[in-house]
């Protein structure tokens, strides 16, 4: 005798609801965007004192900074959107859902990818104001490398923030461990766009960028694998 | 869009409706060197209502997440309708499973109906469920307030609904009296009896011992990760606990 | 009912193995600073090269037999893998500081500075502080399973991140002596033959530090084992004295 | 038998240092060679490039083509100004690599100490089970 079942949601719907709902929670209580995009600010005016305001300095200083400050909202992104899961256990609820762990992935993914590049378009801006570069970087490859690169970020993040959420001392491990192994993301990310700040070479972002994109594919395969079985005991 | 419309139909139907609806075999649990269950072996049938007593940590909730497939326990095993064995088939038997955990599995900064709604929806319920289900335990007038400022008892109310919104044919609870006033309770006996109609099994952890055994079908009474005892009972839930565990302790 | 007492086994054969080890290490020590040539740009401090080439070698090495080793673990739970992921690591970041110490040696000599930033030294270091997290989460965590299985992401994700760290790295900046890539080109025979006894003795060497922490990290399993078992039997004792005495 | 780890490892630490004290300090023995400039112990400056220095010694064609090889040279191709001692730099880093290697075997000796000590505690364990099993056999009949 079969079960008599309403319709399994596929992925698809299941990943709507989980999105809507991570969404829901950030805008109502706007925990994240509100103390990470103040950091951000915070970050920019420090780095403006720390003497880099310098025309000479300012094209190969800025490209570090850039992605210093990326990686440090990411820490702060991931620790925050996956201790919302441990909160009151809401996590158990959501692993009672038959074959949830993709959709579960790709929301938490999706979430501090659309975290971050919200916060980035605050960022990157006021990077661009903040320091006198000599030219404008053009906007095209410096958003694919901004992507790219975030998009290595959150599926590194994820898995990690997911493994650690159980642990003590998670806050202080998991920029210990995203960090180093964030290298090649942050590498890429610099020397990439600094070459879109210099105005003498604005070519050779290309080779970067396939990097970053090695690094996304690699870690978004690895990151589903590792996530179910962090998650899932 | 939504793909899942169709209206609570009343109990679903699963697979056998004869043999035990578990069968748990010698389980053995171990968080490094404590032991937190040894040897447990049970079989609970569809309709019945089994109480889960002993003191705290005893291995009561440990039992309960094991049942619920989201702790896989290091020996023994727990099987669902005879066949199928929770560790391989556990994606497919969760569905079927509603948990009352000790946390109450719902985010403070959603309104009731939103969480409800969540759950409902992932398991491919619509919004009649819903609203059945808020009407069901009395949180319709206050549906469109955030969980986060709810009384203990309002937020047990809506994680009995959480757990029923999908209609699981095995409902655990874990300390589900706590923060529920006497008219709660009332309320929570009358939805198990309802339950119970609809072919459920449910076990219900508590350490409320003033409530009466006869309540329940059968009482299991776990004492340092073991079953101690397992019958039908008479009397309040602190005399089985009484007679099961001889004074000794 | 009599107990054994409870002492570990002896094991001739590790006891063999350190032996062998030690004098494989006083032989290499020999050959190094009384038979291998003193090269002429860098002096006697081209000796380092005997030990530091060997030791990244094994640092990596332990590193890629912890990330197998974790992968057996979460393909099939076994508990003695874990013990194997968690020496391997511990092994992996002994031999990565020592290449990281004698590194900056070496760059003091041959490029006049400690620190160079040079793409190797900069792969290691990275490797390095991922394992170091590595332990600190095993430190935390104890021996539960949670933990076994958090360790085992996180060494899988690590050691595949090798590849792209190099590459980055090596793009980023370059100048490290080519030594051992040609074919033995660059380096004498005399060398060669001092390189290879490093290379036996470095294996030796990894292999015993291996054996001994895999020892012990299986003596604490199975202590941890036995506490169950007593815990066990005490409950059953329980249970057989209430029913006969009720 | 791990206890008898730490004293091997002392002696082999040891050799090196009596080694590249010798090689540093006096008259070397090994390979047949000697760093013959005055045994400059603390390079305050820092040693020049390889190829800078190279234009700076006195231009010996045999020594020059012995260093335009790729690799490593064995210093008894090239003349003896060329040499730079490094005896310190050698010192410390067999000395640290050996410090390292000692510590580690010393963390080993401590956790394979932490294991006995719990063995014992748990053959204690079992004894009080035993007796307590015991004593209630007796006492019950």
């Amino acid at each position: 005798m079969t079960n008599v079942t309403a319709p399994r949601p596929g992925f698809w719907r299941l990943l709507l609801l989980l999105l809507r709902k991570d969404i829901t929670v950030e805008l109502r209580t706007r925990e994240v965007l509100h103390t990470a995009g103040l950091f951000a600010l915070v970050l920019m005016t420090l780095f403006s004192f720390a003497g880099f305001a310098d025309r000479e300095l300012a094209a190969t200083t800025a490209p570090g900074v850039l992605w210093v400050a990326i990686a440090f909202l990411g820490a702060l992104v991931f620790t925050r959107t996956f201790q919302r899961e441990r909160e009151n256990r809401a996590m158990d609820g959501l692993l009672l859902v038959p074959g949830i762990l993709d959709a579960l992935y790709t929301s938490k993914l999706l979430t501090n990818l659309l975290l971050l590049l919200t916060l980035q378009a605050l960022l990157v801006p006021t990077l661009l104001l903040v320091f006198p570069l000599p030219v404008q970087p053009p906007i095209l490859p410096l958003v694919a490398l901004l992507l790219a690169g975030t998009l290595g970020l959150c599926a590194l993040g994820t898995v990690l923030s997911a493994a650690l959420a159980a642990v003590r001392m998670r806050e202080v491990l998991l920029p210990l461990l995203l960090y180093p192994l964030a290298i090649p993301l942050l590498i890429a990310g610099v020397k990439g766009s600094a070459t879109l700040f210099d105005p003498l070479a604005h070519a050779g972002h290309g080779d970067w960028l396939s990097l970053m994109i090695a690094f996304d594919a690699l870690f978004l395969v690895l990151g589903r694998w590792l996530f179910g079985e962090a998650v899932d005991a | 869009m939504t793909l899942a419309t169709t209206a609570p139909t009343g109990p679903r139907n699963h697979a056998t409706p004869h043999g035990p609806r578990i069968a748990v075999h010698r389980l053995g649990v171990h968080f490094g060197r404590t032991i937190a269950l040894h040897g447990v072996s049970f079989e609970a049938r569809r309709a019945e209502r089994l109480a889960v007593i002993g003191p705290n940590g005893a291995g009561k909730s440990t039992l309960l997440a094991c049942l619920a497939t989201l702790l896989t326990p290091q020996d023994g095993r727990i099987t669902h309708d005879g066949a199928l064995d929770g560790r391989a088939h556990r994606h497919t038997l969760r569905g079927r499973i509603g948990l009352v955990a000790h946390d109450v599995l719902v985010y403070a900064e959603l309104t009731a109906r939103e969480n409800l709604e969540l759950y409902a929806g992932l398991h491919g319920r619509g919004p009649e469920a819903v609203d059945h289900w808020l009407d069901r335990v009395g949180l319709a007038s206050a549906a469109h307030r955030a969980v986060g400022g709810f009384s203990r008892g309002m937020k047990q109310r809506l994680a009995l609904a959480r757990a029923l919104v999908h209609e699981p044919d095995l409902v655990l609870l874990d300390e589900p009296l706590t923060g529920l006033d006497r008219q709660g309770q009332a309320f929570l006996w009358e939805l198990l009896d309802e339950l119970q109609a609809k072919q459920v099994l449910v076990l219900l952890v508590t350490h409320h011992l003033e409530t009466s055994a006869e309540q329940f079908s059968r009482v299991l009474t776990i004492a340092r990760g073991r079953l101690r005892h397992d019958a039908p009972a008479t009397g309040t839930l602190a005399d089985v606990y009484a007679r099961a565990t001889g004074g000794n302790r | 009912m009599t107990t054994p007492a409870l002492t570990p086994r002896r094991a001739d054969w590790l006891v063999a193995l350190a032996a062998i080890t030690m004098l494989a290490g006083a032989l290499l020590m020999g050959l190094i600073f009384f038979y291998a040539p003193t090269e002429a740009t860098m002096g006697v401090v081209q000796k380092i090269f005997y030990i530091h080439v060997p030791s990244a070698i094994a640092g990596y090495l332990g590193f890629i037999l912890c990330c197998a080793a974790s992968v057996w673990y979460l393909l099939r739970g076994d508990v003695r893998a874990d013990v194997v992921a968690r020496a391997a690591a511990e092994v992996g970041v002994l031999f990565c500081l020592g290449v990281l110490l004698t590194g900056p040696i070496w760059a003091r000599k041959a490029w006049g500075t400690w620190w160079t930033g040079e793409p190797r030294l900069l792969l290691t270091l990275v490797l390095l502080l991922i394992f170091v997290a590595y332990i600190l989460v095993r430190q935390f965590g104890g021996r539960s399973d949670l933990t076994r299985k958090i360790c085992a992401v996180l060494a899988i994700l690590g050691v595949a991140d090798i590849p792209l760290i190099r590459y980055s790295v090596e793009r980023w900046r370059g100048s490290h002596p080519q030594v051992i890539t040609g074919e033995g080109a660059g380096i004498t025979p005399e060398m060669q033959l001092v390189l290879t006894t490093s290379f036996i003795t470095f294996a030796l060497l990894f292999v015993t530090l291996l054996a001994l922490r895999v020892r012990i990290g299986l003596a604490e399993e199975q202590a941890d084992a036995a506490w169950r078992a007593v815990e066990t039997a005490d409950l059953r004792a329980e249970d057989l004295l209430d029913r006969s005495h009720p | 038998m791990i206890r008898t780890l730490p004293a091997f490892l002392l002696a082999l630490a040891l050799l090196p240092y009596s080694i590249a004290h010798a090689q540093g300090a006096s008259a070397p023995a090994a390979g047949g060679d000697s760093p013959a400039a005055a045994p400059d112990d603390t390079p305050a400056v820092d040693p020049d490039p390889p190829a800078a220095q190279q234009d700076s010694t006195d231009d010996g064609a045999y020594t020059r083509a012995a260093l335009e090889r790729d690799g490593f040279v064995a210093a008894s191709e090239v003349r003896e100004g060329d040499l730079v001692p490094g005896g310190p730099l050698l010192f410390a880093a067999y000395l640290v690599f050996f410090t390292l290697l000692l510590l580690y075997v010393l963390m080993l000796v401590r956790r394979q100490r932490a294991v006995a000590t719990d063995l014992q505690g748990l053959q204690r364990r079992i004894e009080e089970v035993e007796d307590r099993l015991l004593v209630r056999e007796e006492s019950g009949g």
